[in-house]
């Protein structure tokens, strides 16, 4: 499976953010979109999660074996943004539980998903008794309760202690052996062996 | 024209067209004068990005 | 929205799609309007107040050459919107939206003159200076629309965005007045039926409605006249903010390469 | 859109939620209306339909502002427009949320608080019946209101100016009938079957009109 970018240009607010980027992104394959703030790294996740119009090009699915029917490619993608989705009122398993089914095609169980992420036995804590660090970890963990081949990930790391990141890396690696693949912003190295890199701001 | 004034109606006559008169007049004003501020700033601005460009 | 998205766009209109060719169009355009809404403003005063009175409401008729005009405006202003809005949302034409916040104001003041008008004509016949009737009723709620819309305007930082959402709001508002004019037809029995307004033609006798469409037409010219300058000063309102924004731009990589 | 369901109506209940506050407020005004009018039951009596309303509507309106905003806020909007079921959809689901969290209780309760205000049987009832079929239009136009606001900041003082001329048809076929049931000439049924076609029509206009703000909004 591959996701296919070609000549993508994107105009938030009134300034040209993205100009003519193309790339392609196969199974366990990640890309690295490093650059300063600013440059448009987000910008390019929203897009390819289909929550921008874009001005000019167009994002494909090549699936050879047609292993995810006629969906479009907005529709294969988990999007980790900087905000966790999650309901502060709310019990950290009743989000999950939402969240599992609300996105359909569940993938693992929600004690398996929180033990993925170290915080097994947390399910009937308020989200709001949370601190940053578990409420990324629960953001994460909402990535595994239900399947999506492509995650594009938003400064994935932001607010995790060593530890967790260590921990998410593994996870990420899991989903890249599953077939899956990664495009994610970041400044800090993931730690990921198949990884290619997109640069933005610096080449002019 | 003559028969008009002095007439009990005069009144509503004369303030319905004065309010109009006065309404669109004050439209009118308003988008020149907007006009005009606006031409200045952007003059301005204008003078100023010039000078900026050079500088950097 | 970049010039690039205007070629799925009819002929005419790609043209005007670059700002500095509008400015460049009004410039030419606007003192030929001038004259002719002077023109017709003045022939139709003139040959208002030069037409007998009526058999029925005496001198205050002439009111109505100014009512009735002010009412197709306010009307005509909204319709102004509504296609800036389908600009907006269909053809992403970048002047769309400029075109439909700038008839905003223009439609409030009209639909304003209207209701003052219309209540100043009404208070010899009725006897009060508001009466819950029909058509002023409806154009009371019409006002309360422009000025919701105007305040979503305000509101909104940037264009870009606040286009569609505005747009959106504008086509609301159209799906709307058809239900509220019909309810408040339903709440309101008492108004004369529209004299000028019906589906078998004018009843007016001829000589009041020479000077009533001159005066239409006039206000028209007039609506088209402002629009073009309120579009005009929207262009520059908008010229002058991406200023803003380069200059402080600049500032911030000026101080970045020097510190 | 049953999992949508179903977190917002545990969400309206757990603290921050809006039911209990919508129901709250309308007693007040419903309340508050004697004190200015003065307690004589005749003159009570003949604007209870109208207080019943126009407290249903502003309690409605309350709800509203936070309809939206609290999944903008959270990052929950960014993942509803990213889901395979129809933004459409999920509006209309939010819409009846509100409805039955804010319009229903204020339908129930309608009876009570016509008691306050000396209203015949009749009244009483048509009453309930107009509210149960009309406040789910003011929920489906909130909705659009909402979904205009959500990205504004002051958008809840915004969202009523927006909605309240939407809302006036509902309010004059509303009142209407209830008066109608009571002044003897007058037939109850047509302005009543007005109301509820007015909100069979936002139903479906609404969560498309509100679909079509979100997602522009989103950007």
């Amino acid at each position: 499976m591959k996701l296919i970018a070609s000549n993508i240009s994107v105009i938030r607010g009134e300034e040209l953010i993205l100009e003519d980027i193309s790339f392609t992104v196969s199974s366990n394959e990640a890309l690295i979109v490093r650059g300063a703030n600013g440059t448009g790294k987000s910008t390019l996740l929203r897009a390819i999660a289909g929550l921008l119009p874009l001005e000019t090009g167009t994002f494909s699915v090549d699936d050879p074996d047609n292993e995810f029917g006629d969906s479009t490619h907005s529709q294969l993608c988990h999007y980790l943004g900087h905000e966790n989705a999650m309901k502060p009122a709310m019990t950290v398993g009743e989000n999950l539980a939402f969240w599992q089914e609300f996105a359909g095609q569940p993938h693992l169980e929600i004690d398996e998903a929180m033990e993925m992420v170290g915080l097994d036995g947390l399910q009937d804590v308020p989200f709001s008794h949370l601190s940053t660090g578990q409420r990324r970890r629960i953001s994460i963990s909402r990535l595994l309760i239900s399947y999506r081949p492509i995650w594009l990930l938003d400064e994935p790391t932001a607010g995790l202690d060593a530890a967790s990141e260590k921990q998410f890396a593994k996870l990420m690696q899991i989903h890249l052996e599953d077939g899956g693949l990664i495009i994610a912003a970041t400044h800090i190295p993931l730690g990921l062996e198949n990884t290619k890199e997109l640069v933005f701001g610096e080449q002019e | 024209m003559s028969e008009l004034f002095g007439t009990q109606y005069f009144g509503f006559i004369a303030s319905s067209f004065g309010v109009t008169l006065i309404v669109l007049l004050g439209m009118t004003i308003w988008i020149l004068m907007t006009y005009h501020a606006r031409r200045k700033a952007l003059a301005k601005l204008e003078a100023a990005g010039i000078k900026r460009a050079n500088k950097t | 929205m970049t010039i690039a998205d205007t070629q799925n766009l009819p002929r005419g209109l790609t043209a005007l799609a670059n700002p500095t060719r509008f400015l460049a169009l009004v410039r030419v355009v606007l003192p030929v309007l001038t004259i002719i809404t002077i023109g017709l403003l003045a022939i139709g005063l003139w040959l208002g107040f030069s037409v007998p009175d009526d058999y029925q409401q005496g001198r205050t008729v002439r009111i109505m050459f100014v009512h009735v005009p002010s009412v197709w405006m306010a009307m005509g202003a909204y319709m102004v919107m509504v296609s800036g809005a389908l600009g907006v949302l269909v053809w992403r034409h970048p002047l769309a939206d400029v075109a439909a916040r700038a008839a905003a104001p223009l439609g409030a003041c009209f639909t304003f003159l209207g209701l003052a008008t219309g209540s100043i004509w009404g208070r010899p016949m009725w006897g009060t200076w508001w009466v819950w009737d029909a058509r002023l009723t409806s154009f009371l709620i019409l006002f309360i629309i422009y000025l919701g819309l105007i305040a979503l305007w305000n509101s909104m930082e940037e264009p870009a965005k606040s286009a569609r959402i505005a747009a959106v709001a504008i086509l609301v508002g159209a799906i709307n007045i058809p239900i509220i004019k019909f309810s408040v037809d339903w709440f309101t029995t008492l108004h004369q039926p529209a004299s000028v307004l019906r589906t078998d033609g004018p009843k007016l006798a001829p000589e009041f409605l020479y000077p009533l469409l001159t005066m239409g037409l006039a206000f028209l010219f007039l609506f088209l006249t402002l629009h073009l300058m309120a579009m005009r000063n929207e262009i520059l309102r908008r010229q002058i903010r991406t200023l803003q924004r380069k200059a402080a731009r600049e500032i911030r990589s000026a101080n970045k390469a020097s510190t | 859109m049953i999992a949508l369901l179903k977190r917002d109506l545990k969400l309206s209940f757990r603290s921050g939620g809006g039911a209990a506050i919508a129901l709250l407020f309308y007693f007040a005004v419903v309340v508050s209306m004697p004190f200015a009018i003065g307690p004589d039951p005749i003159l009570l009596s003949t604007i209870g339909g109208a207080t019943l309303w126009i407290g249903a509507l502003l309690a409605s309106l309350l709800g509203l502002e936070r309809l939206f905003q609290s999944d903008a806020e959270d990052g929950s909007l960014d993942q509803m427009l990213i889901s395979p079921t129809p933004l459409a959809a999920q509006v209309f689901t939010k819409s009846f949320v509100h409805w039955l969290v804010t319009g229903l209780p204020l339908t129930l309760m309608a009876p009570v608080f016509g008691l306050f205000l000396g209203m015949s049987q009749n009244a009483l009832l048509a009453s309930m019946a107009t509210l149960a079929v009309g406040t789910p239009a003011i929920s489906f136009i909130g909705a659009v209101g909402a979904a205009i606001t959500v990205s504004l900041s002051r958008g809840g003082l915004l969202l009523s100016v927006l909605v309240m001329p939407m809302c006036i048809p509902v309010l004059i076929f509303g009142v209407g009938a209830v008066r109608a049931a009571v002044t003897e000439p007058d037939p109850f049924l047509p302005p009543f079957l007005l109301v509820a076609a007015i909100s069979l029509f936002f139903a479906v206009i609404g969560p498309f009109a509100s679909a079509l703000a979100l997602r522009q909004g989103a950007s």
